[in-house]
């Protein structure tokens, strides 16, 4: 299979594991597609912070991005759920064994469009997890329509002009009370590292939007000027036929700074790091910036929001420290005299 | 034909009917007089036929006492408590011959039938004079009725106190006050309404060691002791009542009293896709999950249960039908969401459908269910409805699992030492159609799996290969034989010489055993299958084999389960007739008999 | 039927309507719910603007609140449709009739649980019509379990205590970029009356959001006092079996005011209504607004937010003048030198 | 059996593999020479067999060439062109003996194979020699195989001319850039590449006034002269190209030039919940309203589509069938929705499903779904698939819809002022199940009427009452009854003497008739009945009757159009066999042929 193949590396981290046994399949997306940069990310970060595969699991939804647990941490179990839905089944995965540690990734389209409802509600629970969104702002896996996190007025080949304003993940995940809101861009690998340690370190829904830019379905203004690449074209054939291999897009710059970054369609976005100066303690500061950066069409990148106070979903349900499945008949089964009791009262 | 019929009222056989109107309260009343006439040893059922509201809209109570132990709907109404004035009129018109009608003097009703026997009872004076603040009178009100039969029937008046103060949880006043109306009734009847009509009760035996329940609290028990630890749900009519018994008993049976560690936990999700992905988590997880949910949930659950089928996750769900399509009749009771749950999902798919019949096999059920998806691994649906899980059921004692948990195949972190390894959906060992899991969390490096609901091979590995996808395919569809084998088989009663063979199956059953009282009686001899699951065992087969003519008796429209046999033993096909209603009402006795009776003459 | 009847009015409006034109049927709901009496606002409000009953149409989805839309404009098409589904009904049905003006009627689990994701996607689409929440925190149909919007720690006989976070629906409504987000309270029919007479008038998704108290499912505290309303009780019946009647409650007060009101059980509320001093054209005053109203536990009451800029969906798919559902064959069947021609391409 | 094999591969009876990698820009040569061989009056077919990723997993393209017009799958490649590293050795595997293998020079592939010839061409090179950027290089380099294959096979240039000039809409640059690789592969190939093999292309006069287009855009054009105004929708493969064409037709034919106003609308909605949600209002509203989705739409779609069942709205959905269950084969094909659509919904539902097996059939049930789900009030689904919808077919032209619009029973202003009002819900003039429906906006006190999904009456108001209730479902029944003589008919095909019927639907239909004369030659003669709609109609009950064998043959696992069938006909249950299979590919003819033999030589 001709697949991004990775470079094995040397060296073991404090619990004897090396970088390949937190490495996953071969990567089956685009050449320079951000969310294979998310998947290095977290396979670095795990291997860092040395954590056990095996106290790991993985979810995701439906969509490129979701495929994307497929890439790495290859010891620990993954469940790649249905479009959208990815909240709930990790909901009941984790009230089953409260000890183990989540991380959830999901699209735009998966958590913006479809799984709207889903993520809110996960939110308001307080689900113990890290919940990534691999935000491109479009369809990648279903060939380049808009997503509800496009851009109103961003115009697609395929999709023609957005007319719809966007959501702001970020800003859905603070009014529904999450307690760890952040955003960087998978060209970063400093800043998302640092904020994927610190959400496995959050206890409750650590919710990272990610900017991961789609290589394959955006406007390729230059060939199509060079190269009739018309209407024509696409009525004949109903795939994008040809998706010419693209390099990824990387940036570094520092906090406080405002970057510039050009999509591969030519199209430009503004990145503005946080500072010292934003108290990600405070909410209303929190929200205060997500609107003036709505409005001065900035993409803040950093830690947004963080509330360490709220109870998690674990805790409030009072479950027992042995997990849930690990309950046996002895605790799960009443007795004989149980039943008969109950049975008397009916009588 | 004149041979049909009731078995004639008299004493311990007929049929209460309480006409109110809902939110007034009247159930305390309805129940206090099921559990007295319980408690005196005569069979009895009490079924609510209630509106898709609060407030203000009509209801009916039915309690029937039957000395021959049918607990069935009867449909005829021999003794009417009326007090709902809107519906009076053909509540009233309603009552057979000789029947009785109850009804408040304060209607000044004018009673126009002579074939019946009016007693008039001045109810709001009486609830007055009991001394109830003005805004619980029209609750205590319904005790009046209470001592006006208690009196007019011969129902025992201490079991009525007993059940009233059973009732309140033995707190004094409102015992006192309720019974206090009582007394204030029976006095008032026996002064001014002399008996005149031949209905009356007496103690009899048939009760001893038994219990009344509903079938949603005897499943709830059931998958207690069947080790639930996660249910997630969103409310809806009927089913509600199921998740609210299982969080009452775990919260007796369930909590560490010391720690307050719970061992379970019951999670309101915010919409039945939410509910069923929550108990396919915790499934995939190793917890044992359920849902409880009616048509409309079920609907919303179709792309979940699909994939926790291809993937091969167990989990139980409980469907407690209400009658369909769309939101139909919330309140009402059907059989139609069968052909739905047995296929549910896209591309091709046949579930596990157990169906309880009694409050014994509501509570067997709910425990077996656990063992069966674990071993099967997959989901498994408990097919109840209305009138079994919301009405009032005589039931024997339940019967203590027979078996400790069957987890299935599931492999430790040892048994992957041992094994070196294992493929997730691989039945090499057995040919079962189940390969092993393992849990997420076992400590070992190659514990890990990858589920998703597109293509997979036996390493769980992605493909998209044809020869690896028809295997998988193929292996699905040995687990649906194997699942032949684990369902419970058919509860069959044959009869020598009988050429009629009757297949049926949930709570149709006590109507069915009546009907063939009835048809006996009438010289009709007939046979009767009754399933417990899809799919359908050997036992089916040769059931269906063996008699010419085949009655599939079913609450529904169009003949479900019918269908589905057709296709599982075509070679009788044309032998079955669907014997079918759906009216929102339990089948009766009466009906069954004369549809199959007329069934015959066409022949 | 033993149903709230409605006294009968004289006088008729500019169109020659009465009042009883603009009646349903009789109501089903209990005796003093909140429902009601906005349902008698909605009567009145059509009556005094004099609204073509046939103009309109009544979108719900399923709850005692879904229900009301039988019990007002017997002359207006009504579609009750499914739970937490009726925002996509009611943009399919405007699509096809951009003329029509659409008053739906929601509950607080029918929004803000069920159909939190149609809910956002509908405003994000701004589709013209009144959206109303009768928003009491509870289920009511199925008898009294929490809904999305009951307040953190609030109590129930029948749910119990409320773990979870409120579900802000204005703030959900803002933050979807709604153009028009207001609140009131049902027993105050002056300030539902003025707002639904400007949410009608508004061109996009006007949200209103109405507490209105269930007179049915919380704690009789006084009751269970005096009566042993206990757990035995609720064991053996499958139903809340007496349900009180109880008076409506209503409140008086004028702006900038806050007062307090006792809800049935006992419990309390806060409601502040908003005076001159709030800009309701500031999106960030409204977040901040709410946002410590959430902090202080005050149900802010008036028009929160407006914004008549956004284009409504009708305007941004370039609808015909003509409704498409009235369109013929003449513009809807291309001609068959049309079919030849498409026929020729593809030779 | 020997007698069963595909007809000897020889001049125009072959077929090409192209097996290369996604997203490397093969569908512009793979229908470059599709159109090609078309225009040269050969029949000819193109089916993508192409994987659930963007970028760089194995494609296969199958281009058949058949004098004899069999444009089904053929399970032998006799000319492989290989572009796919990866997939090599297993792709050169399977080329039949005596077959081509066309590959890069650059791989250096030992030829192992001594039963096949090897062409080998500098790909890699000719692309870069074109004077395309390194960008485009990979796209360009496909045109070397075209032209190779011209040279080879004498497959015109001035078509290949044409048809890349027509692919890019006549721009100079690229059909200069791409013919001029064209060129020079042929110029390679005839130098350094002696013609050794046996196959090759001849003009012929097959495909005169024929044309080639996918299903997808049949179907879309044929909602276009249906008049559909609302299209909502999510994306999914393989159903996404049909709304992408009816987008495109939409602009073009339905957008007035002058105003800009549009005379259509479509919404990609959040999810399938809400797509079909904002299809079913404006049904409602009185729009002609569509939706198309696969097989995981369908499911999220269940509820509100048992409700439009219920409340009689009108609706058309396309069903694109993937490979279920759950997340499955997205791109491979499969009929395995047909049972959930037939009984999609919970409670009592059979919905009237439309069953297209040609290009013509996509297009005229396009436009007809609309006049009968008008007509009938109620969801109309049209059940295509993968391969009918994304693959290239051969077609006659498209005849314009015979009719003109059946909007059904609806009311005007003035119908209500004669009338002096109406029954929404009473077919009492016709007993057809269907009664009148007033659209909103009707200027008429008495228009208006109330949707609900609860119990409903005639008058539809709401109801709890039990005959009331029945009578709605009798109602619903009776428009089932109806939906029989408006569906279109089977096509049926009949041979005298033959004891064999075969009884299938949808896109098997080509394979069918290759199998069919197969089984001719080999003596089996076989009738052959087309379902093109489920309910089934009395052609269906007359076939089934009159064969003593009926393979009813499927692309599915269970055999669901047969568990449906045996409901139908119970009398011929037993006589009908499954003949199905469910790997991904379309059905070819030969493994039809050879299965009804074998099932024959069980008997
Ligand atoms: C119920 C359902 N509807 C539609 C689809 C088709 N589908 C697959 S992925 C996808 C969108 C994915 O977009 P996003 O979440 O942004 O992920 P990306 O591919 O952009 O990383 C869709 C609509 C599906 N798999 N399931
Ligand atoms: C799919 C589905 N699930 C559950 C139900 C049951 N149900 C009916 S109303 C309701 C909640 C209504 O609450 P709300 O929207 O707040 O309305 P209220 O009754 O409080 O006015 C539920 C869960 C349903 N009808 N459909
Ligand atoms: S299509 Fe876009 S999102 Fe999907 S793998 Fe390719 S680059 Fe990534
Ligand atoms: S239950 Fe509550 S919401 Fe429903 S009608 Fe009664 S008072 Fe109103
Ligand atoms: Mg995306
Ligand atoms: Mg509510």
């Amino acid at each position: 299979m001709d697949a991004v193949q990775q470079p094995p590396v040397s060296g073991i981290n404090v619990i004897g594991l090396t970088k390949n046994d937190y490495r996953g399949k071969p990567s089956t997306l685009c050449k320079g597609c951000g969310h294979d940069s998310i998947s290095q990310r977290i396979i670095s970060v795990a291997y860092d912070l040395a954590i056990r595969p095996q106290q790991i699991i993985k979810m995701s939804g439906i969509g490129c991005s979701s495929k994307t647990p497929a890439y790495f941490l290859n010891q620990s179990h993954g469940f790649n759920g249905l479009h959208g839905r990815m909240p709930s089944a990790a909901t009941g995965a984790l009230l089953a064994n409260h000890t183990m540690a989540a991380i959830g990734v999901s699209g735009d389209g998966d958590t913006g469009s479809i799984g709207l409802g889903q993520f809110k509600h996960m939110v308001r629970r307080n689900l113990p997890m890290v919940y990534i969104i691999e935000n491109n702002g479009v369809y990648g896996l279903t060939k380049g329509q808009f997503s509800a996190t496009a851009d109103e007025g961003q115009r697609l080949k395929y999709a023609g002009v957005n007319e719809l304003p966007a959501i702001d993940v970020c800003l859905e995940a603070l009014v529904a009370d999450c307690g760890f809101v952040a955003r960087s861009f998978a060209g970063d690998p400093r800043q998302v590292e640092q904020l994927l340690k610190a959400a496995l370190s959050h206890n409750g829904t650590a919710v990272l939007d990610i900017i991961s830019p789609c290589v394959s379905f955006n406007d390729h203004e230059d060939s199509t000027k060079s190269y009739a690449w018309g209407k024509a074209h696409e009525e004949i054939i109903n795939e994008f036929s040809f998706i010419p291999a693209r390099e990824e897009i990387t940036v570094d710059y520092e906090e406080g700074e405002t970057v510039e970054v050009k999509m591969h369609d030519g199209a430009r976005i503004q990145l503005r790091k946080l500072d010292g100066k934003h108290d990600p303690r405070d909410r209303y500061a929190a929200l205060r910036l997500l609107e003036e950066a709505h409005r001065s069409q900035e993409l803040i990148t950093g830690l947004i929001y963080v509330d360490e106070g709220r109870r998690s979903l674990a805790e409030r349900e009072h479950l027992s420290e042995t997990p849930l499945a690990h309950l046996t008949e002895r605790e799960l089964r009443p007795s004989q005299a149980a039943l008969d009791s109950l049975m008397a009262e009916l009588m | 034909m004149a041979d049909l019929q009731n078995s004639p009222a008299s004493v311990n056989n007929f049929c209460i009917v309480a006409a109110t109107i809902n939110g007034s309260g009247s159930q305390t009343a309805n129940n206090v007089l099921v559990r007295a006439l319980f408690r005196m040893g005569i069979p009895v059922s009490g079924k609510n036929i209630f509106p898709s509201n609060i407030q203000g809209l009509p209801t009916w109570f039915h309690i029937r006492v039957s000395e021959a132990g049918y607990v069935g709907r009867r449909d005829t109404t021999e003794v009417l408590v009326a007090l709902n004035r809107s519906t009076a009129a053909q509540d009233i018109a309603s009552v057979a011959p000789g029947g009785v009608v109850i009804y408040p003097t304060e209607w000044k009703l004018t009673e126009d039938r002579s074939d019946v026997f009016y007693y008039a009872l001045p109810v709001q004076q009486m609830a007055k004079d009991s001394g109830a603040n003005a805004e619980l009178r029209p609750y205590v009100a319904n005790m009046v009725y209470v001592g006006a039969l208690a009196e007019l029937l011969g129902i025992d008046l201490d079991e009525i106190e007993r059940a009233i103060s059973d009732h309140f949880g033995g707190k004094k006043n409102p015992i006192a006050l309720n019974f206090g109306v009582v007394k204030a009734a029976v006095e008032y009847t026996r002064q001014n309404l002399p008996k005149r009509d031949s209905f009356r009760v007496q103690r009899s035996d048939k009760t001893a060691g038994r219990v009344m329940i509903n079938g949603n609290s005897a499943g709830a028990m059931g998958a207690i002791f069947g080790g639930v630890s996660v249910a997630a749900w969103y409310p809806i009519t009927p089913s509600t009542s199921l998740v609210d018994a299982l969080g009452d008993y775990a919260k007796d049976l369930r909590v560490n009293k010391d720690t307050d560690e719970h061992y379970y936990s019951i999670v309101q999700a915010e919409d039945e896709l939410a509910a069923i992905g929550i108990v396919i988590g915790a499934g995939w997880m190793g917890a044992r999950a359920m849902t409880s949910t009616s048509g409309p949930g079920i609907s919303l659950m179709t792309e979940y249960l699909g994939f926790a089928y291809f993937t091969d996750i167990p989990c139980v769900v409980w469907d407690i039908q209400r009658m369909g399509p769309s939101t139909g009749l919330p309140t009402r009771t059907s059989q139609g969401d069968i052909l739905m749950a047995y296929y549910l999902g896209h591309g091709d798919t046949r579930h596990v459908l157990l169906l309880p019949a009694s409050m014994e096999e509501c509570f067997e059920f709910g425990w077996r269910a656990f063992d069966l998806a674990d071993r099967l691994q997959t989901p498994v649906f408990v097919m109840s409805d209305l009138d079994l899980g919301m009405n009032l059921w005589m039931s024997e004692r339940f019967a203590y699992p027979d078996k400790p948990f069957d987890r299935g195949k599931v492999l430790s972190a040892e048994d992957l030492k041992r094994l070196g390894g294992f493929n997730r959906y691989s039945d090499a060992d057995d040919n079962s159609g189940v390969g092993p899991r393992t849990l997420p969390g076992t400590d070992h490096p190659l514990a890990a799996y990858f589920v998703r609901g597109s293509g997979h091979n036996a390493h769980a590995e992605y493909t998209e290969k044809p020869d690896e996808w028809m295997a998988n395919l193929e292996r699905l569809a040995r687990k649906h034989e194997t699942a032949r084998t684990l369902v419970p088989a058919p509860v069959v009663d044959e009869v020598d010489g009988a050429e009629i063979g009757i297949i049926s199956y949930g709570s149709n059953d006590p109507a069915i055993r009546e009907a063939r009282d009835m048809l006996a009686k009438a010289g009709v001899e007939t046979s009767y299958l009754r399933l417990r699951a899809l799919p359908t065992t050997k036992e089916f087969q040769t059931f269906a084999a063996k008699y010419d003519r085949l009655y599939v008796i079913e609450n529904n429209f169009d003949g479900q389960m019918r269908h589905i046999l057709q296709t599982e033993a075509p070679a009788r096909a044309n032998a079955m007739r669907a014997v079918k209603l759906c009216d929102g009402l339990p089948l009766t006795g009466l009906w069954i008999a004369k549809t199959i009776v007329s069934l015959e003459q066409e022949r």
